[in-house]
């Protein structure tokens, strides 16, 4: 029993009633919270080093009829990933909402959002995903509904209403699960279930609940307007860390409590959504005319990266090449986290002093944030996966993968991804050089331009160098619960 | 048997209402359908030894659902009133 | 046949009227009307599996379905309210998808 | 959508509708026997309540009902950030008052009875805390546009009551080097109950302010 799983919820929810109560201090209530609640997730991420994954039961109850938190050195360092992104969005947040009211009501529901995300990467039970996810779905719709206007009200919307239709469906699977097993818990869960028409079809469902909150192509379609439009910390939250659950969620079933359902083919096809999704959204990365939306169209590239591990990592059994693969897995979805949280803060930075985000026009940028120009430039190199970036490691790891199992088709989206991602990255950085940089000011406003750069630092430099403790994290781990 | 009949009747009128309640295009109608099918899904569930999820499905879904359904439904009524066009 | 089976497939059929509906039309008060249907068969399915011919049913599906319950008149409700202010900043947002 | 699209969308549902019954069916007829019905209902005299939803939704599974709240809470603030409310009715007739002046009462008795009767039969707090909410929409639709709900600082302690005593409770047990809401077997009657009435509250003000659907009045003026 470890007081910090279920603390990781409990703090931010705190956190969100607090500031829910005392409107008119919501920004220290809330900075309290964010900092009690990342505290929290240090402390789990120290046992999970020290003892290995760690479980706990809540209520008194162990299951199948109670509901378990557990936590394995991926979570760990999911949860981490999302600690420190959410510690850096709160405090650009300060700086980024200029009207006091719109603070006030960004505190309690990004409270809850990161609740829920702390709750859903510990969740060991299917139902209790269904609850978790529709408070992730609530909260981030009315999150990204606070920028105002009508684009941002129509798109926010339809967020609410994919992720209402996303739950029920997961939720459709979850019952057929329990009209053939009568349990909940997925560790009990992984013990029963088999190959056959019934579990196949349940996890169809489930998957394809979690695919639609992922934007999982071709179920991406509601995310580039989502993200473009909410205000940029928000954006940052929804890219960075919402879809980056669900995709999570998805990965966990198939590789963890459902890996006896699977076949081969089944991981193929999620493996070609996953190159559909990279090759598609960096090409429409590449069009877009928006900063904003240029990042929103590279996340579905992104979390499609992902999806490529499913068929190489779905035939291994356990030993040192699949835990290289889920660390690589790992690896990737980490640097992406912090670098698309990173340029998202920056976009924001660049429309707030621009007043527009139009790629086109952004000449002279670098001259007056250069600051935020080298965050745009090192979350760029993360994107792409240069080296010395976590990515690169990533990439590297799944092509050298691709190739001794003989699946070496995968490295085409790999590489038809990763130059689109430079060719994007450098028609932003081409246009904001424009001008000759004279810079006055490396940064201009620290309490916005600093998190996001710490961020594109971490993406970078931070999981590339520091990979070998994110092994030593993963060493004794499998996914399993 | 006749507890079979009894059943198979529950079903059926439970599947006419939501058919009903999808395919009306007028909304207050429309609405009055849902909350009829929600009072009507509360009634099987008693049947089905479940009294505790039928009153709050009489209150929460059908009741309160329905009311905040109602009152978006009048807005729409309005509108389609004002510009004569289909809403 | 059984009554799970009975009312579980009255579920079933409630569930996918829903999604059909959800997925067809357009207006935002016929797409929540249908996605209410389809939790509800969803709901249905559940309580239906609770039951067990005679013996007192199954309290946990009945349990969660509470929890569903209060979970989609909340989204309801937050979606209603995102419908309105559409309508206040002008056009036709019922044609918004 | 055009016609042909609205019938392929028709025929793909028809025929997942034919798969599921068919998956359903198998499922059924494979029905394993230890469902978690037995272990409720052998467990249920720990948990100091009678009904067995009740001791599922507040005691074995009682974090799935912490997270709804906060789902409940999140739909409340989202409302509340999209602006005013829409203009309540014009005010109702004196019949119509007449009546309201005793629906309202009963609805809230009504509520308050199936909160305390939930721990032993049919209820509980959302039943009751439903009908504390539609006695809110009947004074709505009477013509108070509160819905009979206190100022602003009292609605915001109002909508956190239930996660707050949810969490209060909770952190209190966890303190004490027991498990998040593992309540001490001689409490756990009255810990429920007061978590139900706080629950109760919570609902009730929530659905009711949700149907206002707008931020309550003095906030960010």
């Amino acid at each position: 029993m470890n007081a910090s799983l279920p603390l990781a919820v409990c703090l931010p929810l705190l956190g969100a009633l607090a500031t829910t109560l005392a409107p008119a201090r919501a920004r220290a209530l809330g900075l309290i919270a964010a900092l009690a609640s990342s505290g929290v997730v240090l402390w789990l991420v120290v046992g999970v080093w020290e003892q290995g994954p760690l479980r706990a039961s809540l209520g008194g109850w162990s299951a199948p009829l109670g509901i378990a938190l557990a936590a394995d050195g991926a979570v760990a360092a999911l949860l981490a990933m999302t600690a420190m992104v959410a510690l850096a969005i709160s405090i650009h947040a300060g700086g980024y909402f200029r009207d006091p009211e719109r603070l006030r009501q960004f505190w309690p529901l990004w409270l809850l959002l990161w609740a829920a995300l702390n709750a859903l990467f510990l969740a060991a039970d299917l139902f209790n995903i269904y609850v978790g996810l529709e408070l992730l779905g609530l909260s981030g719709a009315a999150l990204a509904a606070l920028g105002g206007g009508r684009a941002a009200l129509t798109a926010s919307l339809r967020y609410l209403l994919v992720g209402l239709l996303g739950s029920m469906t997961y939720l459709l699977g979850v019952a057929l699960i329990y009209a053939a097993h009568g349990q909940l818990d997925l560790a009990l869960l992984g013990t029963r279930l088999g190959p056959g028409l019934v579990d196949a079809t349940a996890l169809a469902l489930l998957s394809l609940g979690l695919a639609l909150k992922a934007a999982l192509f071709p179920l991406h379609f509601w995310l580039p307007p989502t993200h473009a439009n909410a205000p940029a910390p928000v954006s940052a939250a929804l890219s960075a860390l919402v879809g980056k659950v669900a995709a999570w969620l998805l990965l966990m079933l198939w590789l963890g409590p459902f890996a006896a359902v699977t076949q081969p083919a089944a991981a193929t096809l999620l493996g070609l959504l996953g190159a559909c999704g990279v090759i598609w959204g960096s090409w429409r990365a590449l069009r877009a005319e928006r900063l904003k939306l240029l990042a929103a169209h590279s996340t579905v590239a992104q979390i499609g990266y992902l999806f490529l591990f499913v068929p190489l990592i779905q035939g291994l059994d356990p030993g040192p090449e699949r835990t290289a693969l889920l660390g690589a897995l790992l690896l990737m979805a980490l640097t992406h986290g912090f670098a698309k949280a990173a340029f998202f803060l920056a976009a924001g930075q660049v429309q707030q002093l621009a007043g527009h985000d139009r790629i086109d026009a952004l000449g002279g940028t670098a001259q007056r944030l250069p600051a935020t120009t080298f965050t745009l430039g090192l979350a760029g190199v993360a994107l792409i996966g240069l080296p010395p970036s976590g990515s690169f490691i990533g990439k590297w790891l799944l092509l050298e993968a691709a190739i001794d199992q003989g699946q070496w088709w995968w490295i085409l989206p790999v590489l038809a991804g990763t130059l689109l991602a430079a060719a994007y990255v450098f028609r932003v950085l081409a246009r904001a050089f424009n001008q000759e940089p004279t810079p006055l000011h490396f940064v201009t406003q620290v309490r916005a331009e600093l998190p996001g750069l710490v961020l594109a630092l971490l993406a970078v430099a931070g999981l590339g160098l520091a990979a070998g403790g994110l092994w030593g994290l993963l060493e004794p781990v499998e996914i399993d619960r | 048997m006749t507890l079979l009949l009894f059943d198979l009747v529950l079903i059926a009128t439970l599947l006419t209402l939501a058919v009903a309640a999808l395919t009306s295009v007028e909304p207050r109608r429309a609405v009055m359908l849902f909350i009829a099918f929600g009072l009507w899904l509360a009634l099987v569930w008693a049947r089905l030894g479940a009294p505790d999820v039928a009153l709050a499905e009489a209150a929460i879904g059908a009741g309160l659902g329905g009311a905040l359904m109602l009152a978006a439904a009048r807005r729409a009524a309005r509108r389609r009133q004002r510009t004569g066009g289909e809403g | 046949m059984s009554t799970q089976l009975l009312y579980g497939g009255a579920g079933v059929a409630l569930c996918v009227l829903g999604l059909w509906a959800f997925l067809v039309h357009r207006p935002l008060l016929r797409k929540l009307i249908a996605i209410n249907i389809m939790g509800s068969g969803v709901f249905h399915l559940l309580i239906a599996l609770a039951e067990r011919d005679g013996a007192p049913p199954d309290p946990v599906p009945h349990a969660l379905v509470l929890t569903g319950i209060v979970v989609a008149v909340s989204a309801t409700a937050l979606a209603l309210v995102f419908g309105r202010r559409l309508d206040e900043q002008g056009g036709v947002p019922e044609d918004e998808r | 959508m055009n016609g042909p699209a609205r019938l392929l969308v028709a025929l793909l549902a028809a025929a997942l509708g034919g798969l599921l019954l068919w998956v359903l069916a198998t499922a059924l007829a494979a029905r394993p026997e230890p469902a978690l019905a037995e272990a409720a209902f052998a467990a249920l005299p720990l948990t100091g309540v009678g009904n067995p939803v009740t001791a599922v939704l507040l005691d074995y599974r009682a974090y799935d009902t912490l997270l709804e709240l906060a789902v409940l809470l999140a739909a409340l603030l989202g409302i509340w950030s999209l602006g005013p409310p829409a203009p309540a009715y014009q005010r109702a007739g004196s019949a119509l008052r007449a009546m309201v002046a005793w629906v309202v009462p009963l609805l809230i008795l009504t509520g308050g009875y199936l909160l305390w009767a939930g721990g032993q039969v049919p209820g509980g707090a959302f039943q009751g805390g439903a009908l504390l909410g539609a006695a809110g929409v009947v004074l709505r639709l009477a013509g108070d546009p509160r819905a009979g709900l206190p100022g602003e600082s009292l609605q915001r302690l109002l909508a956190v009551l239930g996660v707050g005593a949810f969490l209060l409770v909770g952190l209190t047990v966890l303190a004490f080097g027991r498990d998040l809401l593992d309540y001490p077997t001689d409490w756990s009657k009255w810990l429920i109950l007061a978590i139900e009435g706080a629950a109760t509250l919570a609902i009730g003000a929530t659905l009711a302010a949700a149907y206002v659907g707008g931020r309550p009045p003095g906030e960010g003026r």
